[in-house]
């Protein structure tokens, strides 16, 4: 009896408890500026660097107030951004990953930023990480954490052994099998390397990631080669579980490793004593430079009122000032997004100090983002999928992509 | 309280026990045992009363009062179980208290109440225990105890002394019968064990096949038995069976013939087969086949027409002997099973 | 003899698989106290050389700990209390109480036991909204006040005992309701805190539930607060096993205090076994 | 009581008793279960306007025609087989070597119960390091006794087995802990007069202890059988958010969660969810029909 009683008692008061927590959501307090709730992935520093920017603006102006949320890493925002799309819950806006923007348009709860940005401000923006803002002719997604795919290597190892920085893919092949011999690896791979696949298709002339690629073509099963063939013979490998090739490339057997320059920051942070390493652009393939950018971008939702997009609007504007985006390179290893940024001497100064982040600007005008199309994200799980059984070497280049052509025809139908 | 089933029908699968318009009453203040082989129907009986069964048809009285769709929690009856039911998670003391704390009675009259039966069922020095640390013969005082504490107008026991060694079911025999004169409540005792009942109840009702073949006092039971089934109940060793029609002529004789056309079964009481004592006057002549000292008494296997045993004859090394048969332990029953005569009956 | 060396086999056979299972537990504790570098470095220095006691000072730092500690210890508590109040109250009636569809509702129940959670998510996140219950503390608890493997555990342990204490006590005068609360609860109070503790373990280590529908920081949980040490370029493992560490802690040493009373339990069964 | 028959009474007096637990079950359970259900059958469908276009099979269809996830059932049944029958039977070895009071046995039940305490995510991470190819401990311990090291992880024809030893791992405590509450619950004069019956340990174990905890094994089997069949957060914390090498561990419910929050696939999604509750769902049947066969459910 006297049990039952305190489960009672302690369940009535829980349940008003959330009750009161529920109405006591602090609209009170914000009644003067306009509430602007955007949902992020950034964890960790990253956050803490996205935390002051939010602040600044939320000082800058009295009549807007963002209050960012960290909603765990990518893929977390996303599944929140999918039940509270459907729940009809969502934030004014969130960060997320621009091939998302098909499926939202789709969903039709996004909203263009066109009424309410100044088109000067997003032509500032470095056109090869402007590209993914647009779909169907109208700006969907605010170009926000970008990062270029680069090469890092190991100074000491290359110097020790009179190799130099390879230009092209043919010079890291042949320098990965000289390594070999000296019980050397070439090259790191992150886990999956449809990264580099990707780069190489585009250079090879067929890309990888749009609605009908060329699977079949000879160019693409002799790009897809140049990876798979350095994996037969060891002189390049995964990370696998590692998740990452840094890993890998810590343990100082490594010449070589293709990496995105977010990870900039942490791999600074996580480098062993006495090992010193740099950074390049990345290797270039039958003569044509590519290197694919990723990132994720800032996009406004349609449940926001009139008052809140417009804030959201500003908010983007203020992030692409050169003070706050150059602000926000330094602290993550993320890209300065305008042109003037890039010039400011704030910003040339800082490479001065850290040479290594020069590799993603230098990757800038050769930079590619995907094309956005409706299923992007099957075409990718799919292409991933046979990237990992070519990377476990189950498959030949060959058989792998024409089973991946026929299983996204299939898939298209 | 004078507890009656009227009529009662009742059928229900576990064990096939059937009762069919089956009417006993148990009188005012008494000790009643319910006798009778496994699977008579005693616990079926035992729990129409507690009210954990509900008849099909007919009525329970509780003196007047019809209790037959009352729920046992109302009836106010005490109840030990055959494997005692204590609470193993409360102490002697909180289990002889519990019916009183369902009952909502202060805490100190609870405790009073709680002294008096621990006195009565002499348990004062365990009231502190938990039940699994006693012993079995302790464990059911604590059930009898706990049955009581509420001043139930009829007391209920199932079997509660079956699984208890013979030392101890002498010694809660007498508790038991005890409990029942200090505190005068009518109560119910089922048992299969002919010497629970024979020893301690006022009356025994002797149950068989869902029937109830007779009511009585323990003499009136052995002596003066209703019929066949009764007869091969009570007593032991069990009666002696003779088919009339192969008695020897001088056993015959001594039988009265109007009722011997009738009869087709002479029971004879072990006790009642002696050893002739002269040649003469033997009414036939047996074969021993074993003799057995069984304290007092010794047992003697005997082989005659039929196969017999004798509690009256004393150790011999004979083979065979003439025996004589007492007419007081002959009974006389008809094909349907009926009792005809008895040898007690002039 | 050989019933000596048995038992010594015994318990060498049981300490070593207790090695085995305690094995993760000393590399995270380890890694826990390393720097930052040294955990990526080869050979992979099992000891760390000086111990980082700054992490953990660091991750108490680095996210507002207290407060998803005090919400985890809340949204735990109430759901315990509330399925072992659900589960109870069901498995009893299931055990004692004769009603229609007994059989077939039993059956359902099993079945559901069976569903894959995930496939609820949205759906129920739809319901939530509905309710307007996103971040708050219903949206944490209520969906996880039924939980039918706890019900199906008890129901299992409830009907194994004799049934004779249930008519006792209506005998001696006790209601449904008195005999649920004085004797069954009481009796099975080891069962009952062995499923009760696998509730509390599941409710404060759970991850997706709490990230979906709490949008504000200050509702959020333990686990979900985790996640401030990893990110998409790479998991900092020091700060990351620190603050794990202190994640399954409060478990450990709640199980550690009802261990008690489990060994309670598991000891007085030979006993236990007269009133059966 | 005994006898007594459901009435309209008496079900809705039981009906006060079960309300709290299907109340909340129908809404949290039931509703979304029957939600998923209607999903699966819906072809042209906009998961975010709830617009539905067309009625069918095809979400079935492409299922059965998809070779990921027939790899997908493939793996999740190998994974049953082999991790369900090993984990019930090391906890029952492991619960009756810890049935005694002894004051070793303590620590040791705890020590055996840690796994279940942790989050899942955090293990994982550990485990990984514990596999890997190069400074991981167990390829440590191969090389010292002069083995080649394996890459476990990355290793198709190993990596499903890695996952196997850490849902076995992580599911001992449970099921340790169930059985000794089952044990718990044993009438130990059975083991007794069996024992003055002349019965070996052995004997004393099958013909006792057994029967008698059959009841709750049903319970574990079935629950272990129910776990392993929804494994997802090990193979998304071993490796790293991927199915493991080549797929080699793509379970079940690793499909599902990539068709739905990777790929925005929600009917397939739901299409795949309801053939996993019919696999579970059979299995239980079985298990179930095996054991009221042999008659021992109803006493």
């Amino acid at each position: 009896m006297k049990l039952f009683r305190y489960f009672l008692t302690s369940l009535s008061a829980i349940l008003l408890l959330g009750a009161l927590s529920a109405c006591s959501q602090p609209k009170a307090a914000t009644s003067k500026r306009v509430t602007i709730t955007f949902w992020h992935g950034m964890t960790g520093d990253h956050q803490q660097a996205l935390n002051k920017m939010i602040q600044d603006f939320n000082q800058s102006q009295s009549t807007y107030k963002v209050v960012g949320s960290s909603e765990g890493n990518f893929g977390n925002v996303q599944q929140k951004i999918t039940a509270a799309a459907k729940s009809q819950t969502l934030p004014t806006m969130a960060q997320t990953t621009y091939t998302n923007v098909p499926d939202y348009v789709r969903g039709n709860f996004i909203v263009p930023l066109n009424a309410y940005v100044d088109p000067a401000k997003l032509n500032q923006v470095v056109p090869s990480l402007r590209q993914s803002s647009q779909y169907q002719g109208k700006t969907y997604a605010w170009p926000f954490s970008k990062s270029a795919r680069i090469l890092f290597y190991n100074r000491d190892l290359l110097k020790k052994n009179g190799f130099r920085v390879p230009r092209t893919w043919g010079e890291l092949q042949r320098e990965s099998v000289q390594a070999k011999a000296k019980g050397l690896t070439g090259l790191a791979l992150d886990q999956s390397f449809t990264a580099e696949l990707n780069n190489l298709a585009m250079q090879a002339g067929t890309p990888l990631m749009t609605p009908h690629p060329q699977l079949t073509n000879p160019r693409m099963v002799a790009a897809t080669h140049v990876l798979t063939d350095m994996l037969k013979q060891k002189t390049a490998t995964t990370a696998g579980t590692d998740g990452f090739g840094n890993v890998k490339f810590f343990k100082g057997k490594t010449l070589f490793y293709s990496g995105s320059s977010a990870a900039l920051g942490i791999m600074t942070a996580s480098t062993p004593k006495g090992l010193h390493w740099r950074t390049a652009v990345l290797p270039s393939y039958r003569g044509k430079s590519a290197t694919s950018i990723a990132g994720n971008d800032l996009v406004l939702f349609k449940s926001a009122s009139q008052a809140q997009r417009k804030g959201a609007a500003a908010f983007m504007q203020f992030l692409l000032t050169n003070r706050e985006t150059v602000k926000w390179a330094k602290a993550t290893g993320y890209l300065p997004l305008t042109k003037t940024a890039l010039r400011s001497r704030g910003y040339r100064q800082y490479l001065v100090q850290n040479p290594t982040a020069k590799a993603a600007v230098k990757s800038l005008p050769i930079g590619f983002q995907d094309k956005t199309f409706s299923g992007y994200s099957t075409q990718l799980n799919a292409v991933n999928q046979t990237v990992s059984q070519l990377s476990t070497l189950e498959v030949t280049p060959e058989k792998g992509l024409a089973q991946l052509q026929a299983q996204l025809k299939r898939t298209q139908k | 309280m004078r507890a009656t089933l009227h009529n009662v029908t009742l059928a229900y699968d576990p064990p096939a026990t059937i009762l069919k318009n089956f009417t006993c009453t148990i009188p005012d203040g008494e000790l009643v045992a319910l006798l009778g082989p496994s699977g008579s129907g005693k616990s079926t009986i035992l729990n129409l009363l507690a009210g954990l069964l509900t008849p099909d048809a007919g009525q329970i009285l509780f003196d007047q009062t019809d209790v037959t769709r009352q729920d046992s929690r109302h009836r106010n009856i005490g109840m030990v179980f055959q494997d005692y039911a204590l609470y193993p998670h409360l102490s002697v003391n909180d289990n002889i208290a519990f019916p009183l704390k369902m009952a909502h009675v202060k805490k100190a009259a609870r405790q009073q109440r709680v002294a008096e039966l621990a006195d009565l069922v002499q348990i004062t020095d365990q009231l502190a225990k938990l039940p699994r640390e006693l012993s079995g013969g302790q464990q059911q005082r604590v059930a009898l105890a706990r049955a009581l504490a509420k001043h139930p107008q009829l007391l209920l026991l199932d079997e509660p002394l079956s699984s208890l060694d013979t030392t101890l079911r002498e010694e809660l025999r007498t508790v038991i019968h005890n409990v029942q004169r200090a505190t005068g409540v009518t109560t119910l005792f089922v048992t299969h064990n002919q010497e629970d009942a024979l020893q301690i109840a006022d009356h025994i009702m002797l149950l068989a096949n869902g029937q109830l073949q007779q009511v009585g006092t323990g003499h009136d039971l052995y002596a003066q038995p209703r019929n066949l089934t009764v007869a091969q109940f009570i007593g032991r060793p069990q009666l002696n069976l003779w088919p009339v029609a192969t008695l020897p002529t001088p056993l015959r004789a001594s039988l009265p013939a109007a009722v011997l056309a009738q009869a087709t079964t002479l029971g004879i009481r072990s006790e009642a087969l002696q050893l002739a004592s002269a040649p003469t006057e033997a009414q036939f002549t047996a074969t021993v086949i074993q003799q057995r000292q069984l304290g007092r008494d010794t047992l003697t296997s005997l082989q005659a027409a039929p196969r017999l045993v004798s509690t009256a004859i004393p150790r011999t090394d004979r083979s065979t002997l003439p025996i004589t048969v007492d007419r007081q332990g002959c009974l006389l029953f008809a094909a349907t099973g009926d009792c005809l005569w008895t040898g007690a009956d002039q | 003899m050989t019933k000596r060396l048995l038992n010594g086999t015994r318990i060498l056979c049981l300490l070593l698989g207790a090695g085995l299972m305690l094995l993760p537990f000393i590399w995270m504790l380890l890694t826990s106290l390393q720097p930052a570098s040294t955990t990526l470095s080869v050979p992979t220095h099992w000891l760390p050389q000086a111990l980082q006691w700054d992490n953990y000072h660091r991750i108490w730092q680095a996210a507002p700990f207290a407060r998803y500690c005090l919400n985890s210890l809340l949204v735990t508590s109430v759901t315990t209390a509330g399925q072992l109040l659900t589960s109870i109250l069901a498995a009893f009636a299931f055990t004692h109480l004769q009603f229609y569809g007994r059989r077939i509702l039993f059956g359902l129940l099993l079945a559901l036991m069976l569903v894959p959670g995930e496939l609820l998510l949205i759906p129920n996140f739809v319901t939530l909204a509905h309710l307007h219950w996103i971040n708050t503390y219903a949206a944490l608890i209520v969906p996880w006040l039924a939980s039918i493997f706890m019900f199906i555990t008890l129901h299992q342990a409830f009907r194994a005992q004799p049934k004779t204490l249930y008519y006792a006590a209506h005998i001696d005068g006790a209601s449904d309701w008195q005999y649920l609360w004085h004797v069954l609860v009481p009796t099975n109070r080891p069962v009952i805190t062995a499923v009760a503790l696998l509730q509390v373990i599941g409710s404060w280590n759970a991850f997706m539930w709490p990230l979906i529908v709490i949008n504000d920081d200050r509702l959020r949980t333990l686990p979900v607060g985790l996640m401030a040490f990893t990110s998409e370029q790479g998991t900092n493992y020091p700060l990351l096993m620190a603050a794990t560490v202190c994640v399954i802690l409060p478990l450990i040493l709640l199980y550690f205090g009802l261990q008690k009373y489990l060994v309670l339990g598991i000891t007085t069964s030979q006993s236990k076994g007269k009133s059966l | 009581m005994i006898n007594s028959r459901p009435t309209l009474k008496s079900t809705l007096r039981a009906a006060l008793y079960l309300a709290p637990l299907l109340i909340i079950t129908l809404m949290f359970t039931v509703w979304p279960l029957i939600n998923a259900l209607l999903m699966s059958s819906y072809t042209k469908y906009n998961y975010y306007t709830n617009q539905v276009r067309a009625l069918g099979w095809a979400n079935f269809a492409y299922l059965w025609h998809d070779p990921t996830f027939h790899l997908a059932v493939r793996n999740t049944l190998i994974l049953v087989l082999l991790v369900m029958p090993i984990t019930v039977a090391l906890s029952l070895l492991i619960a009756l070597g810890l049935n005694r009071s002894e004051r070793l046995a303590g620590l040791l039940r705890s020590i055996y119960f840690l796994p279940f305490v942790t989050s899942t995510v955090a293990i994982g991470l550990v485990w990984n390091w514990i596999f890997r190819l190069d400074g991981g401990l167990l390829n440590a311990i191969l090389e010292k006794f002069g083995l080649h090291a394996i890459d476990w992880l990355n290793d198709p024809r190993y990596a499903l087995l890695v996952l196997s030893m850490v849902c076995i791992w992580q599911g001992l405590g449970v099921n340790i802990i169930l059985f000794l509450a089952g044990l718990n619950h044993l009438d130990q004069r059975y083991a007794q007069v069996a024992t003055l019956d002349g019965a070996t340990a052995w004997q004393r174990f099958t013909n006792v202890t057994w029967p008698l905890l059959l009841p709750m094994t049903v319970l574990i089997v079935i629950n272990t059988s129910v776990t392993n069949f929804k494994v997802f957060d090990q193979v998304y914390a071993l490796f790293h958010g991927s199915a493991g090498p080549g797929n080699a561990d793509l379970t079940m419910m690793y499909y599902l969660y990539q068709k739905s929050y990777v790929e925005n696939q929600v009917t397939i999604a739901a299409a795949s969810g309801l053939i996993l509750f019919l696999f579970v769902g059979s299995l239980t049947l079985l298990t179930y029909g095996i054991y009221r066969r042999l008659g021992r459910w109803s006493r």
